[in-house]
């Protein structure tokens, strides 16, 4: 560990919110681009269960697929 | 070989390799970001010219190498889809193409910040930063090509013409940039350069390099994932997987 | 009743072209217009300091030159897009390299060949040094081909576009970059008195490269658009 | 008549659009002397029909088409140039299939009633005369396969008579004609319906 | 099925042109990156010097708002013209005033109101003083507002025309001028330290006059353009 | 019938449009309850009296023409948005003569057999679908004269015949249409015509 308090951490001689907010913006947009396909995947999915379960119930069929 | 390829082009196979790799993918990546991250925030030294605010490497410099990279990727995976007419690097080059606006996106971002301490200034007329703003104008046309197609092949077709003109582009940009770059003024502002990087700063670079590179990996799967979905939503083995809740 | 030859077609095609574009003056004058108009805005935006504005008259000249060249490219296949024109131009016999080159001929001719004619007028306006005007009508000559060129991929890939709008300025402004920077530092070697040759010679080989591969894109995002 | 290399094959075509789905294996072969009219209701499917026979759709469907003879198509837009006139449209068309002298260009326009109106600017022309200005291509094709799309839109009952008699004519002299049309055909000649809502029919 | 006051129409009309620039994502994305790439090709063509820049910021943002504004402008009637919808709209029994009204304001929400919003961004990338960014706001807010009510004006002339038009676009040109002249001068003079109050409220007078007249001009040009 | 106030009252009417005389001195009165088709050929003059009638063109002409009631004008543009669904072309259509509830925009839609398609961009329907957004007008539209310009081009046969009965409907409840159309109407009622070939008929 290079510094020596939180203090120390937090404000990097002066570069702190410039380090910090770089940090910041960045995690936040590898964040964004990790969690968003997978909730359009998983959206999507619950979306298309619902309508093969609703044409399944219109078919009068309940098996799984076929 | 001929049967990888063949596989390569069954979406069934594709969805099901991608979900194993990325089950030890994703953890690995996540495990080296966050260690280069912590590594290079806390224990490194400062560089003896610009301070603490040189942490800004361990971002900047792996957003900026794979954001190239990236544009690369894509356009090899258009010129694929162009020449075979295979479905799946269609999916790949679409994918790839949001990963990379974010990703030039994260490097402008960081330089910016970066500069103001270092240079004053938020934004200098650089060569290297005017290129990386054109690479993400690239990107950001192939999105947007992508969006205003409503017949989704042809949108493919399109954005793959266009990245590979792109392409022929990239490195006459750098040169040109450079060319024109010298004429005008001194080379006022240097990066740092290779030769004064101590080991103890290229050790973390050189991980958060292969973390970046890794994640291109992950988000480029999981976007393919989610595309070959919707792709093939009328297929039986996505409406299986639908009833199985996604589990399959 | 014979089929014309592909090069008697193409010159039939061109003629075509140039005739619509003479029909509406407005396409052949916009350019110009724009030229002058603009000229006139800078002194006026930026205040008339002569000696300033003799050092920023290359790019200046430049940057209008690439600009017109964004505007009327939208327009070259839009028309025959809407009237069902460019189907028929898709099932001829033709070898469509060539259409597409009529087209991007005739395009430059009324933009970038006018602009270069006319710009040794507006160079004076702005004080451009007279040793320098070789080189900038040299280097429009050009470079205008290669933008001309650019500007029709970017037409042929969002001609088809209900929801494109000007798409096409986003897609190839990057494409023009290095175009301009090679153009305004010709103008500039020669305001400085060095050889302006090498950076001609680059734009002439990027217009090789250009007329030889650009049409092939073209007729690629034509049959795309047409089929979307 | 079905000895001969058809001029036209379709093989098993199927499209499907916005969900629905138009047509479904449909197969057919177009022979000289054959006088096709697609039916169909709107939204049927014709005009996709028609473009993928054209070549001009190329993505979205299943099956083949093979065609075997030079095909002239018009389509739902004329393709008629509104700065141009008469005369100039046909001379520079650019489907660039044929040298027209003047006086070949003259008698066709004046076949579709244009005569008088060759140096006009088409935009001053009437929605009818701006659609005979690209039926007078027809006059001067020598295609054998003509696709049609509406042909008769626009069109007057005298200018509707005039062109079936030219369709006679030509699948007579050994060409076939494929079109769209709402109205019925009023010809001497065995016409072939493929209907749009049933199915196939040949 | 009572038909619906002017106000409820007019808001009607302003909510169907909005609509249909959304559709159009990259319509509204346009000036806006048309704004960002005219601002990076500047530097690339004149060469980076960070303090010339920042004396001509203020102009070359002026002439890029005023750029845009043209280029757009054109199309406010332009689909409607081809698709008959401004025969019905003609006929319609609503005051033309104010329908007119609504389009121009559909078009400079898109354009004028975004890129004042978001022109401190590309201040910032010429080195423009931030004392002078609130200046620059207003005077775009305002100066755009009398752009797009200009050129509406040239596009209602010319929407209709087959061919010519060059006229019209020449007297509509030189109008655009003074708001130039202004909108540059405001921010000039609060990178100078002196006050901005004066031009802004010349741009203001200038946006009042427009209001109350151009959309008269306006639907005059639209009824002629019809008929022709 | 002749007694009530006409609807829309045309007095000699002279146009003449690139050197030829398109009608001379043409007087003829519209009233509650008439069904007016006018005849011609291709460039008789029909597209250009109904834009004299509907007060789109203003110059060019001689005699006047003088209208006392609401009316509805569909010229041979469409006047449908492609970018706009059919809901939204109704719900916010420039005509701005109407404010109509969803459920009566949907009837309409219904109507003309564009159930299904309410939602659907305009640039994704058939070229006769497209067209019958346009028809829809008539059937929320509350004006009692309707110009109507070929509103039978790219309709199939029954859209044709259910148009038939609208305008019957129409003129019986009080209405007045004034149509142009290169088909006959088969209706049931007294279709009076307007030839523009050999000049004033009423
Ligand atoms: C918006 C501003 C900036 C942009 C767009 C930008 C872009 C780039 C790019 C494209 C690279 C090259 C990656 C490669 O080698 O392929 C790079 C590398 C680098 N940048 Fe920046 N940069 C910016 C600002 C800065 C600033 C302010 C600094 C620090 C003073 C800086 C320091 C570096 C360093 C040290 C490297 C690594 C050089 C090397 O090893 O080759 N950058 N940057
Ligand atoms: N803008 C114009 N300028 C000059 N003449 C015109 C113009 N538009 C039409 N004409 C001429 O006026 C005549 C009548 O045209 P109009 O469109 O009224 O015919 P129409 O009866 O509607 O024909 P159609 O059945 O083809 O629609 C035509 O001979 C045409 O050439
Ligand atoms: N671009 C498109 N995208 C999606 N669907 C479309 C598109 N164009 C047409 N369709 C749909 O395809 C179907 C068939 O359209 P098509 O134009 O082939 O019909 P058509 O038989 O020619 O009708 P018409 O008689 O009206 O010309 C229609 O239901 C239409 O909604
Ligand atoms: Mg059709
Ligand atoms: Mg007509």
């Amino acid at each position: 560990m290079y510094f020596q308090s939180l203090d120390a951490l937090l404000h990097m001689d002066g570069h702190g919110v410039f380090v910090w907010s770089a940090y910041l913006i960045t995690s936040a947009v590898i964040a964004l681009i990790l969690v968003a396909p997978g909730r359009r995947r998983r959206r999507f999915l619950r979306q298309l269960a619902g309508e093969v379960k609703r044409q399944q119930a219109a078919a009068g069929d309940t098996r799984g697929g076929d | 070989m001929w049967s990888f390829f063949h596989k390569l082009g069954s979406p069934p196979w594709l969805y099901g390799i991608s979900g194993s790799i990325l089950r030890w993918l994703l953890p690995l990546t996540l495990l080296a970001l966050v260690t280069g991250l912590v590594w290079g925030l806390l224990f490194t030294a400062p560089d003896f010219r610009q301070g603490n605010s040189y942490r800004i490497i361990y971002i900047h410099v792996p957003a900026a190498v794979v954001a190239l990279a990236g544009y690369y990727v894509m356009a090899i995976a258009g010129a694929i889809n162009l020449i075979w007419k295979m479905k799946m690097a269609d999916v790949a080059m679409k994918a790839a193409a949001p990963i990379g606006a974010a990703l030039t996106f994260i490097a402008l971002l960081t330089g910016a910040i970066w500069g103001k301490p270092t240079w004053g200034t938020w934004w200098v007329w650089d060569a290297r930063i005017t290129s990386m703003l054109i690479l993400l104008f690239l990107y950001l046309g192939v999105v947007a090509l992508y969006e205003a197609y409503d017949n989704k092949e042809a949108a493919g077709k399109a954005c793959a013409v266009l990245s590979l003109v792109g392409t022929v582009n990239i490195p006459i940009i750098y040169k040109s940039v450079d060319w024109w770059y010298s004429l005008h003024q001194p080379a006022s502002i240097k990066f740092t350069g290779e030769s004064s990087i101590d080991p103890s700063m290229l050790y973390p670079l050189l991980l958060m390099i292969t973390a970046f590179y890794a994640l291109f990996t992950c988000c480029l799967l999981m976007n393919m994932r989610a595309e070959l979905l919707q792709r093939e939503a009328r297929t039986n083995w996505v409406r299986k997987l639908a009833l199985a809740g996604g589990r399959g | 009743m014979s089929a014309p030859g592909p090069a008697a077609f193409c010159l039939r095609l061109l003629r075509r072209q140039l005739v619509l574009a003479v029909r509406r003056p407005i396409e052949i004058g916009n350019p110009l217009l724009f030229f002058a108009m603009v000229v006139a805005l800078f002194p006026l935006g930026l205040g008339p300091a002569p000696d300033q504005l003799a050092g920023f008259a290359p790019g200046i000249l430049w940057i209008i030159a690439l600009l017109s060249n964004l505007l009327t490219s939208d327009a070259v296949f839009r028309s025959d897009f809407d009237d069902g024109s460019l189907e028929q131009l898709l099932l001829s016999p033709q070898p469509l390299y060539l259409s597409v080159l009529a087209y991007i001929g005739a395009h430059w001719l009324i933009t970038g060949l006018l602009l270069a004619l006319v710009s040794p007028v507006f160079a004076l306006m702005l004080n451009l040094p007279g040793e320098a005007i070789g080189s900038l009508v040299a280097s429009l000559l050009l470079g205008t081909g290669v933008l001309s060129l650019l500007g029709c991929i970017g037409a042929a890939l969002t001609v088809g576009l209900k929801r494109g709008g000007m798409l096409i300025s986003l897609l190839i402004l990057p494409l023009y970059m290095p175009v301009l920077i090679f153009g305004s530092a010709a103008v500039q070697a020669a305001v400085n008195g060095s050889p302006a040759g090498p950076y001609l010679a680059l734009l002439g080989a990027m217009l090789s490269l250009a007329i030889a591969l650009a049409p092939l894109a073209i007729a690629a995002g034509l049959r795309i658009s047409v089929d979307a | 008549m079905q000895a001969d290399k058809p001029l036209l094959a379709a093989e098993s075509l199927t499209l499907e659009r916005g969900g629905r789905e138009l047509f479904r294996e449909l197969s057919f072969e177009v022979h000289p002397g054959h006088l096709f009219q697609v039916e169909g209701a709107n939204g049927a499917g014709k005009t996709s029909l028609m473009r993928i026979l054209a070549g001009l759709s190329r993505y979205g469907f299943t099956g083949r088409v093979v065609r075997s003879a030079p095909m002239l198509y018009l389509g739902h837009q004329s393709g008629v140039k509104a700065l141009l006139t008469p005369r100039e449209n046909l001379a520079w068309h650019v489907s660039g299939s044929g040298i027209y002298s003047d006086q070949q260009i003259e008698s066709a326009l004046e076949q579709v009633g244009l005569s008088g109106y060759e140096d006009v600017p088409s935009h001053a022309l009437s929605a009818g005369q701006h659609r005979r200005v690209n039926l007078a291509r027809l006059y001067l094709s020598n295609c054998a396969l003509w696709l049609l799309d509406e042909p008769f839109t626009a069109i007057d009952k005298a200018g509707v008579a005039q062109l079936e008699a030219l369709f006679v004519r030509h699948v007579e002299r050994g060409g076939a004609v494929l079109m769209t049309s709402h109205q019925s055909l009023q010809v001497e000649y065995e016409v072939r319906f493929l209907s749009l809502l049933e199915g196939v029919v040949l």
